[in-house]
């Protein structure tokens, strides 16, 4: 039965966004801010930079607001600025995103002016950005999602979320479906899925921990991974970044969202997020870690799989 | 000549399309989204949504093999594509705006070098196009000079009548041939009225005074404001239905294998970095700037035509919601 | 001298990353004390297990590997430390990836093989090429190599000829 | 010679018929080609480029550097940089490699009869001129004095010095040989200057003239105004644009300056053409 969620809350949200960026511009505490504002269309959001404090009131937050912001504030974008201390609205998935950066001291946090939303959910593509938002159009990561209130930041507005219904667990059912399968069934399924994509790399280009000077699959000395979006190379290319994502993603599924294909990439990485979190008893949360899973070794590591 | 089909008759004429062996492309639904793919049977054609993904891939497709190489000792062997090997191909239910594209990319294909791997297949398919009756607030035909029933591109164009069936229109001889060679499928037209067109919500653009605005503002900080939110990938490329560009490299090993042409977008950084590490468009603002020109300016200087149809797929699939008419608008108020 | 090899119709390939300290002294051992195990195994000498890179192993699978072995001194014994302690978590996680889209964990055994095991060696290439050459080639990656997307499929002309003919 | 159902990507095949090492990481290749046919109906002019395939690892974009006055072979001068390169590198005589051509249009050599010539270049940009120069040596009679003011950052980075000796001992060329500072041997006769100074000192006279301008960016960059200076004007100014390039015959959309594509439009510019193009090669 499909239920509209309540996200009344997002307005009195929008003008504390307003006020405070109005204020941290102005006393320059900040030098920008990188917010969410709205496009042509109807409901429509894009990111934004805006560095003066008049401009305070094109940002706005609603349940069209998905991108993961943080992206910006990584290396792989080098044309935002980054002098000063930048203000950046966050959702408590992006922040888990800020937290993973600050562990690998890829951000300083004292560079940082992190700008809070208790969510209720936001919506799960932007293909008809003036949906309504309900427990049909909401976003997979905000069913599962336990962090709506971000903790560690430098201003939240002071408003709580309304309760979500309950939703259906669907990375967990779907991952849960895909382990009861046979082997060569779940290759039929990702094989199907890899053949479509089309090497656009919007997965890449979209992921905060995706910074690299000089991506693995873009070299050719030696050349790991074909370039050519053949079933073939698409596979090696989503598994390489499923491993290079494993114990580092913060499960905003920006990846999932903005693959033109509707291929289901958040699985992946949903999947090892849940073996390392059985194997290692380690998770992407609020608390920064400077050694990540697979960066760190106990000697009690579990080695029955070796002879 | 205008005809008129039945919708019985139209998935009967595909299913003798099929039975030939004859290839045939439409808008199916694939997963969770429509796809221009070849239909198993005339039950998979889906004729109420704007497929994904182009239908430029037809003839561009999204990675094709240009040749093929095999060593011994000091000698190479090369074996060529033979273009009598493309298939023959009846492609269904192409809307306007990719049908419109496809005479835009005859130009560069056929500048100076006849590019046979887009020719030969353009010349062995016909395009049965399906004007549009529902439109969204991305759709932006209308702004570049097309519309919903556009018969730009397609050999036969369908327009869908009150009570199902479609009105047939033929537009080339190919379609005039169609039309003739499955003449039994076809009936003379009766004066139902065809369903009211969709109209985009999009004023009409002055591509002139865009032209002129893009002439002499290469360098201008606008370009910043509009595009630092680009984040450098090629999903709206490989959506177009105009964009050309693609990448040549060889796959397998020095012994033996195929050089492959594929899809590439100037969204990536990598599109111009020199072997130097020199890169002419090194910021994002730099390349989305070469994107807005290309279509608007560099095409029209070469082939005097605008390289966009208003299809609107890039403003849907971009992942920080990029609006290309929002950008136009914003050019044309300057 | 050595028994007359049994003739098999199917010879898996086996690519074998080992690390250079241990178990490539180790093979290097059984070699030298003249022990017989199959010659299917392709060994590839990387400077610690910490150094073999999953990419590596779905590169293999795609050039045509039927089974994977990987390699390395045993906790504590690594001339790096800690390369096989990192590489133990590595391939704990890129084990439940594989698994996960549908590859066969039978085809890939991870072994610490000291220098002085050369028996130990010749014990798990043995196994492991008889239990991959009971499961048969490894179909999945091969037939991937071959598949197109729709647009760039050429017609073979005699597939055609063979439909005309129907 | 573009016949329309022909396969415009598919290269004719070429024999390696001689490898001349020029610096440590420069070398030439003299290529033959394979097919009788070929070898009397390829024809190119002085400036226009190749697509050169290493079979495995791809093609590289080369100007063709020897005169098309030679028949019966020619010549590319590259430095191993990349994927392409290297496998390149690793051919030797006898070898099989293909070759992709000639694209891009070339210098207007029909309109430099009877003027001077002033060629001035820099490290391995001394090829893209090369086949020029070697194109007017065999018709010398038809120019006035040719100049040749050719610098690189040491000795060893001199590309072609066989011919640069040959060059020296002509009475008709004039060849002004610099090295970067500090990159002279103890027994160097040429000048010690950045190529821009010694062009400066040298004051060629700027009427009747034309000048060929080939090099790094930077040098370029300096290059120009020294000209202006000496009086060259925009139109009696040469140069060709390096850009990445990779089908080379204008389909895909990648070596665009502004609305110019290098590969159709170019390689070779006047320094009009190139001031009025967008600031982005």
């Amino acid at each position: 039965m499909i239920q509209t969620i309540d996200i009344s809350s997002y307005s009195v949200i929008t003008d504390a966004i307003r006020s405070e960026a109005r204020r941290i511009l102005s006393d320059s505490t900040v030098s920008a801010v990188i917010g969410y504002t709205a496009g042509r269309r109807k409901g429509s959001t894009q990111p934004i930079v805006i560095t003066t404090a008049d401009e305070a009131d094109k940002l706005l937050f609603s349940a069209a607001c998905l991108n993961d912001l943080v992206v910006y504030l990584t290396k792989a974008k080098k044309d935002v600025p980054k002098s000063g201390r930048i203000g950046i609205v966050v959702k408590g998935c992006d922040l888990k995103a800020v937290i993973g950066l600050l562990g690998e001291s890829q951000l300083k946090r004292e560079n940082l002016y992190l700008i809070g939303i208790p969510c209720s959910g936001v919506l799960g593509s932007l293909l008809k950005p003036s949906a309504e938002l309900t427990t049909k159009t909401i976003a997979s990561k905000c069913c599962e999602c336990t962090d709506r209130l971000p903790v560690g930041c430098d201003f939240v507005p002071a408003v709580t979320p309304a309760p979500l219904p309950d939703l259906e667990k669907r990375y967990a059912n779907e991952i849960s479906q895909l382990e009861a399968m046979t082997p060569s069934e779940r290759w039929e399924f990702w094989k199907e899925q890899f053949s479509k994509c089309i090497k656009c790399y919007a997965c890449r280009q979209v992921c905060p921990f995706c910074f690299c000077e000089q991506c693995l699959c873009d070299r050719n000395r030696p050349q790991m991974v074909e370039q050519t979006p053949r079933p073939s190379g698409n596979t090696a290319w989503h598994l390489v970044r499923a491993m290079h994502l494993a114990g580092r993603c913060a499960g905003c599924g920006e990846c999932e969202r903005v693959c033109p294909m509707d291929i289901p990439l958040n699985l992946l990485n949903r999947k090892m997020a849940k073996e390392l979190k059985e194997l290692f008893n380690s998770e992407a949360g609020f608390e920064v870690r400077d050694t990540g899973p697979l960066t760190s070794y106990r000697e009690d590591d579990d080695q029955s799989f070796i002879r | 000549m205008q005809k008129q089909i039945t919708e019985a008759n139209l998935r009967l004429l595909i299913d003798s399309l099929l039975l030939k062996g004859q290839r045939v492309v439409g808008p199916r639904q694939s997963g969770t989204m429509v796809l221009y793919e070849p239909l198993a049977s005339a039950s998979d054609l889906v004729t109420d949504e704007l497929p994904r993904r182009s239908i430029k891939e037809a003839f561009f497709p999204v990675c094709e093999d240009l040749l093929e190489y095999r060593k011994e000792g000091q000698q190479i062997e090369l074996k060529d594509i033979d273009p009598a090997r493309f298939p023959e191909t009846v492609l269904f239910g192409v809307r306007p705006c990719d049908a419109a594209a496809v005479p835009v990319l005859d130009a560069v294909f056929s500048w100076d070098y006849k590019d046979q791997f887009f020719l030969a297949r353009r010349a062995k398919t016909t395009i049965i196009g399906l004007a549009c009756t529902t439109a969204d607030d991305a759709c932006f035909c209308t702004a570049v000079g097309l519309s919903p029933n556009d018969p730009k591109g397609s050999d036969l164009l369908l327009t869908p009548l009150v009570g199902g069936g479609f009105l047939v229109e033929s537009q080339s001889e190919k379609g005039l041939s169609f039309l003739e060679a499955w003449k039994d499928r076809f009936s003379e037209p009766d004066d139902t009225k065809p369903l009211p067109l969709a109209q985009p919500a999009a004023t009409p653009f002055d591509l002139k005074k865009i032209k002129a605005w893009l002439d002499d503002h290469f360098e201008d900080p606008a370009w910043d404001s509009i595009a630092t939110r680009c984040v450098g990938c090629g999903a709206c490329a490989f959506v177009c239905p105009a964009c050309h560009c693609f990448d040549i490299v060889d796959e397998g090993s020095e012994k033996a294998g195929k050089r492959r042409k594929f899809w590439d977008a100037c969204g990536f950084s990598k599109f111009t970095n020199h072997a130097s590490g020199h890169n002419p468009r090194d910021l994002q603002p730099k390349r989305y700037r070469n994107r807005i020109m290309h279509k608007f300016k560099y095409y029209d200087d070469k082939f005097g035509q605008t390289l966009c149809t208003g299809c609107g797929r890039c403003i849907r699939v971009c992942p920080v919601g990029i609006d290309i008419a929002g950008v136009l608008e914003e050019i044309e108020k300057k | 001298m050595h028994s007359a090899k049994p003739r098999h119709d199917f010879e898996p390939k086996i690519i074998a990353f080992v690390c250079t300290w241990c178990t490539y002294a180790g093979a290097d051992l059984a070699g030298t004390s003249r022990m017989q195990y199959p010659s299917n195994v392709r060994v590839l000498k990387f400077p610690c297990t910490g150094r073999i890179d999953p990419v590596f192993i779905i590169k293999a699978f795609q050039q045509g590997a039927d089974g994977i072995l990987v390699s390395g001194c045993h906790p504590g014994d690594c001339h790096y430390i800690a390369g096989n302690y990192h590489a133990r978590r590595r391939f704990a996680a890129f084990r439940k990836l594989l698994e996960f889209i549908g590859v066969d964990l039978n085809r890939i055994q991870f072994s610490w093989v000291s220098a002085a095991e050369g028996g130990k060696w010749v014990e798990v290439v043995t196994d492991l090429t008889e239990r991959v050459r009971a499961m048969g080639p490894m179909v999945e990656f091969k037939d991937l190599i071959l598949e197109e997307q729709w647009s760039g499929g050429l017609n073979n002309p005699e597939l055609q000829a063979v439909y005309e003919a129907m | 010679m573009c016949d329309s159902n022909k396969n415009i990507y598919l290269p004719y095949l070429a024999t390696v018929e001689e490898v001349i090492d020029e610096t440590p990481d420069v070398r030439t290749l003299r290529l033959v080609f394979q097919d009788e046919q070929v070898r009397e109906s390829f024809n190119f002019r002085a400036g226009q480029f190749a697509e050169y395939s290493a079979f495995g690892a791809g093609e590289s974009t080369f100007c063709i550097a020897s005169s098309p006055t030679r028949k019966g072979y020619i010549e590319c001068c590259f430095r191993a940089v990349g994927r392409v390169t290297e496998s390149l590198r690793r051919l030797e005589v006898g070898d099989t490699m293909g070759v992709r051509g000639p694209y891009g249009n070339s210098f207007p050599i029909e309109q430099f009869y009877g003027k001077n010539l002033l060629f001035v270049t820099g490290g391995i940009a001394l090829p893209p001129l090369r086949t020029l120069i070697w194109n007017c040596l065999d018709l010398r009679d038809k120019f006035g004095d040719i100049t040749i003011v050719y610098g690189a950052r040491t000795e060893a980075d001199l590309v072609y010095k066989r011919e640069l000796k040959e060059w020296e001992e002509r009475s008709d060329v004039k060849l002004v040989k610099t090295v970067d500072p500090g990159g002279n041997g103890p027994e160097w006769d040429g000048k010690v200057g950045f190529v821009p100074t010694v062009l400066d000192e040298l004051a060629p006279a700027a009427d009747n003239c034309i000048a060929l301008v080939c090099g790094p960016p930077i040098m370029i960059k300096f290059t120009l105004p020294v000209l202006e200076k000496l009086g060259f004007g925009d139109e009696a100014i040469y140069t060709t644009l390096e850009n990445r390039m990779k089908c080379g015959l204008g389909k895909c959309g990648r070596c665009n300056v502004g609305n110019v594509y290098v590969c159709k439009d170019g390689p070779v510019f006047t320094a009009k053409q190139v001031k009025a193009m967008p600031l982005e090669y």
